[in-house]
C-alpha cells in the first residue's frame, strides 16, 4: 500500500490553506460543491463501483416486486391481444386513451435524460455530470415502453411490420403522409441514439469498471469496453463524437415530442387541432421528465449511497430548473386556453365548462394544483429546493398533474366530437390499469437492474470536472472557480 | 391476366371484352331527405344484413362498443315542454379530402378518385384506430372482438362482403359491392352504368325514399338534379371534409323530383 | 531493428509536459509518443500536438445518406404507390420534410457512432501497452523506440518524474487484421440478417401464423355443400319451365355466343364432360354411370330445350347449375354444345 | 376405380364454381382474399350469380312483398318487391331481419313432446309418431277441438284451419294477437263497418294530402303497414309543383310519427276523440273551410264546450282553431284513426269521429269499398278480445279437448287476468305449431314445428288494401334448414283419416291446394294463360294483382252518430298517479321480433336503447322521483307489478309513463329470454264500451324505485343530446 500513496498526486489532494478562516471556508467549498471535493479517481471509482456490486435484500426485493410488475403488464398484455381491445375501457367514440396517455407520458420524461446530457453539455454546465448517466438511462426505459404503448394499442398488434418501411410480400409500404409514421421514425431516431449517445459516454467508465471488477462482471465490461484504454486520440474522437451527438441529439428531442404533439393536432378533433400544440408538448415533456429526474435522482442516492456524488446542490439546481419549466409550461396552456375560450367556440366551451365545473373538475384543480399552485409556492424557496424529500414531493406531485394533464387531453377531450350524439366518457378498465401499473414497474425495474450493471455517475466526467475546477481567493474570501479547458 | 380480365372470364366472358381504356369515373353521391326520415331504422337493419355488420351484445352495446355502418342520431330541439325530436341518419361521408385517409399509416384508409370513395381496406388494417379519432362523425366502427355469428347465421352472411375480424376498423362503403357488381354487369352487356344500376341497402329500403343514390357527374341522375337546393345542407360543412354525403332540411319540399 | 514500447506512469500533468518535451529534445518523434490517462487531460496540458478528428466527416456523410434515404422513403413511396388520401397532393412536401429531417439526424448520429469505431479501431484486439493504473489517475506516456535506446529513454522519463516505467515487448500491440476481420464478419452477419427478414416478409419462409380474414366466413358455404332449389319454388328471373310451353328466351346461335359458351362449358362443364364434350372429364372416373357423351347421339336427339331442363334442373347425379349460370349464360353453353356435335 | 366420388364432394367441387380455381385444381374460396387482398378491398371483387326468390313478409301482418337474394342456395338478403302493390320495393326494419327467423339458432328441428308441460324438458319425437297423435286426438275429440291463431298465419294455412274446424263442427279459429291488438285491426275495421258499411282494415292514401291528422296512429312505425305508409309519406313530402302536405299528430308521446310531424300535441290519453270531436264542433260553428265542409260538420259534430275539451286535451284553443281552419280549407285533408284508440274505452266513438272528419273533408279510406272483388278465395279474419275470453271460457269448461296454437303466443301476449294458462290446464291436449319455444310451447304437450315463413308455401290477401286487392305469394326460397314440416302438410294428412275433413280437405299436400285456388283467380297485371303458367307467374311475381284500376269506387258514408266520451281507467289517480302508454316497439313489435338478434341489438330510434327495456318518464317526473336513467322502477298498476329501468325523456307527457310492448320473453331463444320486463302483465281484462277489444290503454300506474340501477345499453350520449353545445 506504500506504493500507492504515490499514486495520489497533489491535483487530487489539494491541501487547505494554513489560514485556519479561510481553510473553515475551502472546507465549506468542498461540502457544498461535488467538482470541489476532488478525490483521488480510485476513490471515486469505488464509491460507484463499490455499492453497485453489493446486491442487497432490499435490491433482490425490489427486483422480484417489479419483476413482478413487468411480468403482469406482459401478461397483461398477451391476454388483449388474444380477446381483442374490447377488453379495455375504451368505446367507439373515445378509441384512444390509457396507452395513449402512457405513451405521451413515457415520451415526456424519456425528453429529460437528453436534455440534461446534452443541451446541459452543449451549455457546458458542469454540475449536470453526476447526474446525466442516470437520466439517461430513464430515457432509454421510457422510450422502451413508450415504444411498445402504440403496439400494445393496436387492434391486430401481430401485424405491426406493416408499419415498418421494409420491402415485403404485400408490396406495400406505410404511408408518409400518416403521423404515425413521423412518430415511428422520430422515436426510433430518438431512442437508437439515446442509446448510442448512452454507450459512448459510457466507454471510459467501463473500461475503469473493467480494471476493478472480477468474475462475470470482469467480463462482461472487457467485452463493453471494447479495449478502452484513454489513448490522446480516443479521447479526442469521443469528445468529437459526444459533440455531434449532443448537437444533433437537441433537436430530434424537440422533434420527437413535436411530433407526438401533431398526433393530435393533426386530427379534427374539437381541443386537439391547436396549432401551439408542439412546442407545448415538448415544454410539458421537459416538465414531467425533470421531475421524474428527481425522483430518480433521490432513489439512487439512497440505494447505491451517492450522497457524495449527489449533493443539495444538484437537487437545488434541478427545482430551479423545475421552477422555470412550470412558468413555461404554464404559459403555454395559457395560450392554448385562452384563445378559443375568447373565440367561444361552441364544442370547447363544452369542454372547459367540462374542466371548471363539469365531471372533470376534480382532475382539473388536482392538475392546477399540482402543476402550478404547488411549484409555485414552494420552489421559490432554496431551503424547499434544497430539501431531498421536499423537492422529492413537489416532483411527485407533478408527475401526478402531468398524466392528469395527458388524461384530459386524450382521454376526456376526445370524449367530445363535434356531433353530440357521440359524447362518451372513458372509464378505464383492470387491463390497462394493470398495463399501466406494470410499465412503471419496468421502467423502474430497468433502471434499477442497469445502476447495478454499469456506473450509473460517470465517473470520468466526475473526476474530469474536479480536474478543472479549484477554488479562488479574493481579497479574505475563498470562491468555487473553473477553469475553461476548451 | 388483369383483374377485369379475370372478373370478366367469372362471367363468361373472353378476356377480349375488357375495355382498353380506363373504367368510367362516377361521382357517386348521397342525398338525405330529413323531412321524409322518419327514423324506422330499416336502413340499419338492412345495412347490417347486406355488409355483415356483427350484432355486439348488450354488454358491449353498455360498453359502447355498438357497430352499426349507419346510425340515426335523435337530437332535442326546443326548450321545455316544446322540445321535440329531430332524426339525422348518420354514415360515412364519403368525404373528398377525408380526414381519415391521411393519418393511416398503413394505406388501409385510401380514396378512389375515379369513383369518389372513400375506402377501407380490411386486410391492411392493424387497428391504430387513427382513422376512428379523425372521423369527425365518428362514422367508423372499429371490432373491439371478433365477430360472432351463431349457428346458422353465418349461412346469411353475403358472401360479397368480408367479414372483419377482430382489432379492424370498418365503415359504410356505400356498398361497393354492389357498384362493383353493376359495374361488371354493364361491362358484360356492353353498355355504361345507367341511373338506377346502383343502390345500397340502406337506400333500396328505405320506405319514404329518403335516402337518394346516384352518380353526380350525371346531370340527369336524381342526386344531380335535387342538389343546389335552399334545404342542402352537409355536416359538419365548415371542417371543409367535401363530404359526399349531402342533406335536405326538414320541413320543406322540393316538389316532385322525390 | 527490434522496437520496444515503453510506458511511462506520471502523477500529474506538469511532470507530464516535462517528459514530453523532453522525449522531443532527446529527437522521438511526436507519432513514436502516446499519452494514455483516465481523465480527458487536453493535448495542450501536456504538450502535445493538437489532434484532428475525422469524426465530422462520417457525420457529414452519414447525414447525406439520411437525407437521400428520407426522400426515397416518402417520394419513392407515394411514386411507388400512387394512392390519394385526404384530398393531398400525390407528393405532400411538409411530411416529406419531417422525414427528411428525421432521417438525416439518424444518417448523421449513425455515421458518427460508426466513424468513432472505425477511426479508433474499436473493439481493440490483441494485448496494447496499458496498466489499471492508468484508470486510478496515472498518466501513462507510451514511447515506441529502438531496443537499443530503452534504457536511455526509461530513464529520461524517470528523470522527468515518472513513478514508474513499464517494458512492452513487440508483441503487445493492437491486431488491426483481426479487427478487419471482426468488422467483415459484423457485416456478413447484417448481410445474413437482412436476408433471413427478407425471406421471411416476402413469405419465402412462411410462418404459419393465423391471418383472419383470408378463412372466410362469409364465402365459407360457397365452398359448402350446394343447396338444392327449393322444389316447385320458381325464382324472378322466370320459371324454368311450364308445361306445355318451350324453354324460354333462348338466344341464337352466334360466334359471340359460343365463345362465351366455350369459356362457361370450360368453367362448369368440362371436369366431367371433357374438353370435346365426350363425357371423359377428369371426373367421369368416379362416376357411375358415366357423364353424358354430349356429341354422343342421345344427346343429339334431344331438343334445346330439354338441354335446358337438364342444365336447369340437373338429371341423375348431374346437379342443377342454375346458381352457376343465368339463363343466357346456359343458352351459351347450348349453343357451344351444339358446335361441339357439328 | 371403384370407390365412387359422393355426391356431396362432387358438390364440392362443383360449388367452387370458377373457372380459374377449377382449371387450377385448387377449389378454395381462399382465392377471392389470398391472391389480393392486401393491395385492394376485397369488395372489389364479386363472385357468382344471385338467384332471386319473391315471396311475402310475414313479420307483421302486412304481407309486403320481398324478394330474396340467393347465394348457392343460401339467403343472403331481404329487399321489398318492387313490383308488389303494397311496399313498391321497399322494407322496414323487421322486414329486413327477416332472415333471421330462418337461420335463428334456437329454432327447433323435428317434433318435441313435453310430458310435464312448463317443465321445458323436452324429448324429441319423429315426424310420423308426432302427426299421428295429433291425428288421434282430433279423431277422439270430435268438435271439442279450438284453434287459436296470430294475425301473421298465412290464409291459407287459415283457410285449411277453418276446413278442419268446420268439417267437425268446431267453431271457427279465433284469431287474435297482441300485434294487432296494439295496431286497433279489429277495432278500425268494426268502426269502418259502421262509418261505411264494410269492416276492413282502412288504408288512407296521403300521396296528394295537404293536411294529414294523425290521431295516435303510428304509421310510420308499426300501424298496419309502415312500409306502404312510409312509401305514402314519402310522395306525401315532395308533391308535385313543390306542394308538401303538413301532418299532425296527436299521442300523449312522441313516436317517431310525432317527431315527423310538422305540429304535435302531447294529448291527455284517451283523448284522442275529444280533440276530434272538437275539430268538427270548430268547422261546424265557425263556418270554416271550403264549400259544405262547415255543413257536413254540423250533421257529425258532437256536442261540447270546445275550451273545456281543449283543455282536457291539453291543446290550447287558438292551436286547434288554426288546424280546423287549415283541416277544413284544404283539399285533401285525412285524419288519421291510430291503434292506441282500439285499448280505451271509447275507442269507438273516437274511431267514429275521426272518421267523421274524413267524412267532411271526403277522404274515405281505401279498402273500405263497399263490392270488394271475389277472388275465390279465403281470408282470414280477426277477432275481438271476447272471442278469447268465451275461448278461455270453453276451455276452463272443459270444452276443449286439443288446442292447436299457431303464430300465436298467447301466454306472453294476454293479460294473466284473462286467465289463459289456468283455463289451458283443462285442455287435454295442447298442441303449439311454434318454430321456437315460445311461452306457450312451454305450455303445451306436443310441438310441430312449422317452417319459417321463407321455407313455405302460401297466400295472403294483403291488408289493408290501397285500393285494389292483392294476393301475395309465399314460396320456399330455400330448402328448409331445420327438420320443420308445413302446418298444412300435417293439416292435410292429418284430416285424411277423419271423414268429415277428408271431404273438405282433398288435397294431396298444401302445394297441391294452392295450385288450385292460384288457378282460380281472375287475369293478373302479367300475362299468363294456361292454370301451369298462372302458377308459375304468381310465384314468380310474387302474387297477384291487376293493373291498376283508373279511379276506385268511393265509398258512401252510413248515416252514424259522433259523441263525445272520457276514457275510463283502471286505478284511481292517488294510489296510481300515471297514466300508462303502451305502444309496440317499432323493432320487436308485440315481442315477436325478440327473438332476433338484428333487432335486438339495433337501437330503438326515440330511445337509442338496445336489447333492454324501458319505462319512458318525463324529466319534471323524475326530477320529482329522484329517478335517474337506469333506475329499476317497480310499476305497479292495479293488475300487476314489473320491474323496469327507467328512461328519462322529454318525449312524453309528465302525467304519462310510456312503456313498449316487446321484451321480458322468458322463452323464445337465447337472444329473447330474461331480457327486460313484459308491459302485458299490468293489463286488466276489461274489455272497452264497444266492439269486445282488450283495454289495454286504460290502466293508471304507480312508480316506485327499487333502489337497484342497470346500465343503460343506449348508443346515444344523453349529456350531448339533452345539453348540446349549450348554445342553440
Amino acid at each position: 500500500m506504500a506504493e500507492q500513496a504515490k499514486f495520489d498526486s497533489p491535483v487530487w489532494n489539494r491541501p487547505l490553506p494554513e489560514d485556519a478562516e479561510l481553510a473553515a471556508q475551502v472546507r465549506e467549498v468542498r461540502e457544498k460543491h461535488l467538482l470541489q471535493d476532488a478525490r483521488p479517481p480510485r476513490e471515486v471509482a469505488e464509491k460507484v463501483l463499490g455499492p453497485m456490486a453489493r446486491l442487497g435484500r432490499v435490491f433482490w426485493l425490489a427486483f422480484v416486486v417489479l419483476g413482478g410488475l413487468t411480468a403482469t403488464w406482459l401478461v397483461t398484455w398477451a391476454y388483449q391481444a388474444s380477446q381483442g381491445m374490447g377488453v379495455t375501457g375504451l368505446n367507439r367514440t373515445i378509441m384512444w386513451a390509457p396507452y395513449i396517455i402512457n405513451f405521451v407520458y413515457f415520451i415526456g420524461i424519456g425528453h429529460a435524460g437528453t436534455f440534461i446530457s446534452a443541451a446541459l453539455r452543449v451549455l457546458k454546465f458542469d454540475w449536470r455530470a453526476p447526474i446525466s448517466r442516470a437520466a439517461e438511462s430513464l430515457t432509454v426505459f421510457a422510450l422502451l415502453v413508450a415504444l411498445t404503448m402504440p403496439l400494445i394499442h393496436m387492434g391486430r398488434v401481430w401485424k405491426f411490420y406493416w408499419m415498418i418501411p421494409f420491402p415485403n410480400q404485400r408490396q406495400l409500404w406505410p404511408d408518409p403522409r400518416s403521423p404515425i409514421f413521423w412518430d415511428m421514425t422520430a422515436i426510433f431516431t430518438y431512442l437508437s441514439c439515446s442509446v448510442l449517445f448512452m454507450y459512448l459516454g459510457m466507454l471510459p467508465d467501463l473500461a475503469i469498471a473493467r480494471e476493478k471488477a472480477s468474475g462475470w462482471r470482469k467480463r462482461l465490461y472487457t467485452a463493453l469496453a471494447l479495449g478502452w484504454r484513454g489513448t490522446e486520440r480516443e479521447w479526442k474522437n469521443l469528445d468529437t463524437t459526444l459533440n455531434i451527438f449532443s448537437y444533433g441529439i437537441i433537436p430530434v428531442m424537440f422533434s420527437v415530442h413535436t411530433v407526438v404533439a401533431w398526433d393530435f393536432a393533426m386530427t379534427l378533433q374539437p381541443g386537439w387541432n391547436s396549432s401551439i400544440f408542439g412546442p407545448y408538448f415538448v415544454i410539458g415533456a421537459l416538465y414531467s421528465g425533470v421531475g421524474a429526474v428527481i425522483i430518480i435522482m433521490a432513489i439512487l442516492r439512497k440505494a447505491l449511497h451517492l450522497e457524495y456524488f449527489l449533493r443539495q446542490e444538484h437537487f437545488n439546481a434541478m427545482g430551479k430548473f423545475l421552477l422555470v419549466l412550470s412558468f413555461t409550461w404554464v404559459y403555454f396552456y395559457f395560450n392554448d386556453y385562452l384563445i378559443p375560450w375568447y373565440h367561444k367556440e361552441p364544442i370547447l366551451t363544452v369542454l372547459f365548462r367540462l374542466f371548471s365545473s363539469g365531471w372533470a373538475a376534480p382532475f382539473w384543480y388536482t392538475m392546477l394544483f399540482a402543476n402550478i399552485v404547488v411549484p409555485w409556492a414552494t420552489l421559490w424557496s432554496r431551503k424547499v429546493r434544497s430539501s431531498i424529500p421536499a423537492l422529492v414531493g413537489v416532483a411527485v406531485l407533478v408527475q401526478v398533474g402531468m398524466y392528469i394533464e395527458r388524461y384530459l387531453i386524450v382521454a376526456v377531450a376526445l370524449g367530445y366530437p363535434e356531433l353530440p350524439f357521440n359524447w362518451s366518457v372513458y372509464v378505464p378498465r383492470l387491463p390497462e390499469i394493470l398495463i399501466t401499473v406494470g410499465v412503471f414497474g419496468f421502467v423502474a425495474l430497468g433502471v434499477t437492474v442497469l445502476s447495478r450493471l454499469v456506473p450509473i455517475i460517470p465517473i470520468w466526467e466526475v473526476v474530469e470536472g474536479q480536474l478543472l475546477h479549484g477554488t479562488r481567493r479574493i481579497g479574505r474570501a475563498i470562491f468555487p472557480a473553473k477553469t475553461e479547458a476548451d | 391476366m388483369s383483374e377485369l380480365e379475370t372478373r370478366l372470364l367469372d362471367r363468361g366472358q373472353s378476356a377480349a371484352a375488357a375495355p382498353k381504356t380506363e373504367l368510367p369515373s362516377h361521382k357517386w353521391t348521397m342525398l338525405i331527405d330529413l323531412d321524409k326520415c322518419t327514423g324506422c331504422n330499416a336502413c340499419v337493419v338492412a345495412c347490417h344484413v347486406e355488409n355483415n355488420v356483427p350484432i355486439r351484445s348488450e354488454r358491449e352495446v353498455i360498453r359502447g362498443h355498438g357497430q352499426h355502418w349507419i346510425r340515426i342520431e335523435r337530437y332535442w330541439e326546443g326548450e321545455g315542454d316544446t322540445q321535440r325530436a329531430t332524426f339525422l341518419p348518420m354514415l360515412c361521408q364519403q368525404c373528398s379530402n377525408a380526414p381519415c385517409e391521411p393519418v393511416c399509416p398503413v394505406y388501409a384508409s385510401v380514396h378512389s378518385e375515379r369513383e369518389n370513395l372513400n375506402l377501407q381496406v380490411y386486410n391492411r388494417c392493424v387497428g391504430t384506430r387513427f382513422c376512428g379519432n379523425n372521423c369527425p362523425y365518428r362514422a367508423r366502427s372499429f371490432n373491439w372482438f371478433a365477430p360472432q355469428f351463431e349457428g346458422p347465421i353465418t349461412e346469411m352472411l353475403n358472401p360479397d362482403v368480408t367479414v372483419r375480424s377482430g382489432g379492424v376498423m370498418e365503415k359504410c362503403t356505400f356498398c361497393v359491392q354492389r357498384i362493383r357488381r353493376s359495374e361488371e354487369d354493364a361491362l358484360v352487356e356492353g353498355r355504361p352504368l345507367r341511373e338506377g344500376d346502383v343502390t345500397p341497402a340502406c337506400a333500396q329500403t328505405c320506405p319514404t325514399s329518403a335516402i337518394v343514390f346516384g352518380d353526380r357527374s350525371y346531370p340527369e341522375s336524381q342526386v344531380a338534379r335535387r342538389l343546389g337546393g335552399q334545404r342542402e345542407f352537409q355536416v359538419l360543412e365548415h371542417l371543409g371534409t367535401a363530404p359526399n354525403v349531402y342533406y335536405l332540411k326538414a320541413g320543406g319540399s322540393d316538389g316532385g323530383a322525390g | 531493428m527490434a522496437e520496444i514500447q515503453l510506458l511511462g506512469f506520471f502523477d500529474e500533468a506538469t511532470a507530464t509536459a516535462e517528459g514530453v518535451d523532453r522525449l522531443r529534445r532527446a529527437g522521438v518523434s511526436d507519432e513514436s509518443v502516446s499519452v494514455m490517462t483516465g481523465v480527458p487531460y487536453r493535448p495542450r496540458m501536456l504538450r502535445r500536438p493538437a489532434i484532428a478528428s475525422r469524426i465530422a466527416t462520417f457525420a457529414g456523410i452519414g447525414a447525406l445518406v439520411g437525407v437521400i434515404l428520407g426522400l426515397a422513403v416518402t417520394a419513392g413511396t407515394y411514386l411507388l404507390y400512387p394512392l390519394s388520401a385526404g384530398g393531398q397532393p400525390l407528393i405532400p412536401i411538409p411530411p416529406t420534410l419531417i422525414i427528411v429531417f428525421e432521417l438525416t439526424m439518424l444518417g448523421m448520429m449513425w455515421a458518427a457512432f460508426g466513424g468513432f469505431f472505425v477511426v479508433n479501431r474499436l473493439p481493440v484486439f490483441g494485448k496494447p501497452p496499458f496498466d489499471e493504473r492508468i484508470v486510478e489517475g496515472l498518466i501513462g506516456v507510451q514511447v515506441v523506440v529502438e531496443e537499443r535506446r530503452a534504457s536511455e529513454i526509461e530513464h529520461l522519463l524517470r528523470e522527468a518524474g515518472a513513478s514508474d516505467v513499464r517494458r512492452f515487448d513487440q508483441a503487445a500491440r493492437a491486431n488491426e487484421a483481426t479487427w478487419m476481420k471482426f468488422m467483415g464478419g459484423l457485416g456478413a452477419a447484417a448481410t445474413l440478417a437482412l436476408i433471413a427478414v427478407l425471406l421471411l416478409s416476402f413469405e419465402v419462409i412462411k410462418i404459419p401464423f393465423p391471418t383472419n380474414m383470408a378463412d372466410q366466413v362469409s364465402v365459407a358455404h360457397l365452398q359448402g355443400p350446394r343447396l338444392a332449389a327449393p322444389a316447385e319454388a320458381v325464382p324472378v328471373q322466370g320459371p324454368v319451365f311450364i308445361a306445355g310451353q318451350p324453354a324460354f328466351a333462348s338466344v341464337a346461335s352466334s360466334p359471340a355466343s359460343i365463345q362465351r359458351g366455350q369459356v362457361l362449358f370450360g368453367i362448369n362443364c368440362l371436369m366431367c364432360h371433357g374438353e370435346k364434350g365426350q363425357g371423359n372429364g377428369r371426373l367421369a372416373a368416379y362416376f357411375n354411370p358415366k357423364p353424358a357423351d354430349l356429341t354422343g347421339e342421345k344427346v343429339r336427339a334431344y331438343s334445346d330445350s330439354d338441354i335446358f331442363l337438364v342444365i336447369s334442373l340437373g338429371r341423375g347425379q348431374m346437379p342443377s347449375l342454375a346458381e352457376n349460370l343465368s339463363p343466357a349464360s346456359r343458352w351459351d353453353v347450348i349453343n357451344f354444345v351444339r358446335s361441339l356435335q357439328k | 376405380m371403384t370407390e365412387r366420388i359422393s355426391r356431396r364432394d362432387f358438390l364440392r367441387l362443383g360449388a367452387a364454381g370458377s373457372a380459374t380455381g377449377v382449371l387450377a385444381g385448387c377449389t378454395s374460396p381462399r382465392r377471392w382474399v389470398v391472391l389480393e387482398p392486401f393491395v385492394r378491398p376485397p369488395e372489389q371483387q364479386v363472385s357468382g350469380i344471385a338467384t332471386w326468390y319473391a315471396t311475402t313478409c310475414r313479420q307483421c301482418p302486412a304481407g309486403c312483398g320481398v324478394i330474396v337474394r340467393l347465394m348457392n342456395g343460401r339467403a343472403v338478403k331481404l329487399e321489398g318487391n318492387p313490383e308488389h302493390p303494397l311496399n313498391r320495393g321497399k322494407l322496414c326494419a323487421r322486414g329486413q331481419a327477416g332472415l333471421q327467423m330462418l337461420y335463428n339458432p334456437d329454432r327447433l328441428s323435428g317434433p318435441l313432446v313435453q310430458s310435464t308441460r312448463g317443465s321445458r324438458e323436452f324429448s324429441a319425437i319423429d315426424w310420423n309418431e308426432g302427426i299421428n297423435r295429433l291425428f288421434q286426438t282430433l279423431q277422439k275429440a270430435g268438435p271439442a277441438v279450438a284453434v287459436l291463431g296470430g294475425a301473421t298465419m298465412s290464409d291459407h294455412l287459415f283457410d285449411l284451419f277453418s276446413r278442419l274446424l268446420a268439417a267437425v263442427k268446431a267453431p271457427a279459429p279465433v284469431m287474435y294477437d297482441l300485434y294487432t291488438e296494439l295496431g286497433g285491426y279489429r277495432m278500425l275495421a268494426q268502426a269502418m263497418g259502421q262509418v261505411y258499411g264494410r269492416a276492413a282494415v282502412p288504408a288512407y292514401r296521403l300521396g296528394e294530402a295537404d293536411v294529414v291528422f294523425s290521431f295516435g296512429a303510428e304509421f310510420l312505425g308499426t300501424w298496419t303497414s309502415a312500409v306502404r305508409y312510409g312509401v305514402e309519406y314519402g310522395a306525401f313530402r315532395s308533391q308535385p309543383y313543390g306542394k308538401r302536405g303538413l301532418l299532425v299528430h296527436f299521442e300523449p308521446r312522441q313516436s317517431s310519427t310525432a317527431v315527423t310531424a310538422d305540429d304535435y300535441f302531447a294529448i291527455a290519453p284517451g283523448s284522442e276523440g275529444l280533440v276530434a270531436g272538437a275539430l268538427l264542433r270548430l268547422i261546424a260553428d265557425g263556418n270554416l273551410g271550403l264549400p259544405g265542409r262547415a255543413e257536413s260538420a254540423r250533421g257529425l259534430a258532437p256536442s261540447l264546450d270546445v275550451e273545456q275539451a281543449a283543455r282536457e286535451c291539453g291543446i290550447p284553443v287558438d292551436a286547434l282553431q288554426r288546424w280546423a281552419r287549415r283541416f277544413a280549407e284544404a283539399e285533401h285533408a285525412v285524419a288519421i284513426p291510430g291503434g292506441a284508440l282500439a285499448g280505451s274505452s271509447n275507442g269507438m266513438h273516437a274511431a267514429r269521429a275521426i272518421e267523421a272528419l274524413n267524412v267532411v273533408s271526403g277522404s274515405a279510406p281505401a279498402g273500405v269499398n263497399i263490392s270488394p272483388l271475389d277472388l275465390g278465395l279465403a281470408r282470414k279474419s280477426l277477432n275481438t278480445f271476447a272471442d278469447v275470453q268465451s275461448l278461455i271460457a270453453r276451455m276452463r269448461a272443459g270444452e276443449v279437448q286439443v288446442l292447436l296454437v299457431h303464430s300465436a303466443n298467447p301466454a306472453f301476449e294476454l293479460p294473466e287476468a284473462a286467465g289463459f294458462l289456468e283455463a289451458l290446464a283443462k285442455v287435454p291436449l295442447v298442441v303449439s305449431f311454434g318454430a321456437m319455444v315460445d311461452e306457450t310451447a312451454v305450455w303445451s304437450d306436443l310441438i310441430l314445428p312449422d317452417r319459417s315463413y321463407l321455407e313455405s308455401f302460401g297466400y295472403e290477401v294483403v291488408s289493408p288494401d290501397f285500393g285494389s286487392p292483392v294476393v301475395s305469394s309465399q314460396q320456399p326460397v330455400v330448402t328448409p334448414v331445420f327438420d320443420a314440416q308445413a302446418t298444412g302438410d300435417i293439416l292435410l294428412t292429418a284430416a285424411r283419416g277423419i271423414p268429415a275433413a277428408a271431404a273438405a280437405m282433398p288435397w294431396d299436400d298444401e302445394v297441391d291446394y294452392l295450385s288450385q285456388i292460384v288457378a282460380g283467380l281472375p287475369e293478373a297485371a302479367y300475362p299468363a294463360s294456361t292454370p301451369e303458367e298462372k302458377r308459375a307467374r304468381f310465384r314468380q311475381h310474387g302474387g297477384w294483382w291487376q293493373a291498376p284500376a283508373a279511379a276506385a269506387p268511393t265509398p258512401r258514408p252510413q248515416p252514424f252518430t259522433v259523441t263525445a266520451q272520457r276514457a275510463a281507467f283502471d286505478g284511481n289517480e292517488s294510489d296510481y298517479p300515471y297514466f300508462l302508454h303502451v305502444y309496440p316497439s317499432v323493432l320487436l313489435s308485440d315481442g315477436r321480433g325478440a327473438s332476433l338478434p338484428l333487432l335486438q341489438g339495433v337501437p330503438d330510434p326515440m330511445t337509442t336503447i338496445a336489447w333492454q327495456s324501458w319505462v319512458e318518464l318525463h324529466p319534471a317526473t323524475a326530477e320529482r322521483l329522484e329517478i335517474r336513467d337506469g333506475d329499476l322502477l317497480r310499476v305497479t298498476s292495479p293488475h300487476g307489478e314489473i320491474v323496469a329501468a327507467a328512461y328519462v325523456t322529454p318525449g312524453i307527457r309528465p302525467d304519462t309513463v310510456a312503456i313498449p310492448a316487446g321484451q321480458g320473453h322468458q322463452d323464445l331463444g337465447r337472444f329473447a329470454c330474461d331480457r327486460g320486463s313484459n308491459v302485458v302483465q299490468l293489463l286488466g281484462a276489461a274489455l272497452t264500451d264497444e266492439g269486445g277489444g282488450l283495454r289495454w290503454n286504460g290502466v293508471r300506474v304507480a312508480l316506485a324505485r327499487t333502489g337497484k340501477r342497470i346500465a343503460t345499453a343506449s348508443l346515444e350520449s344523453k349529456v350531448g343530446v339533452t345539453e348540446g353545445l349549450g348554445y342553440e
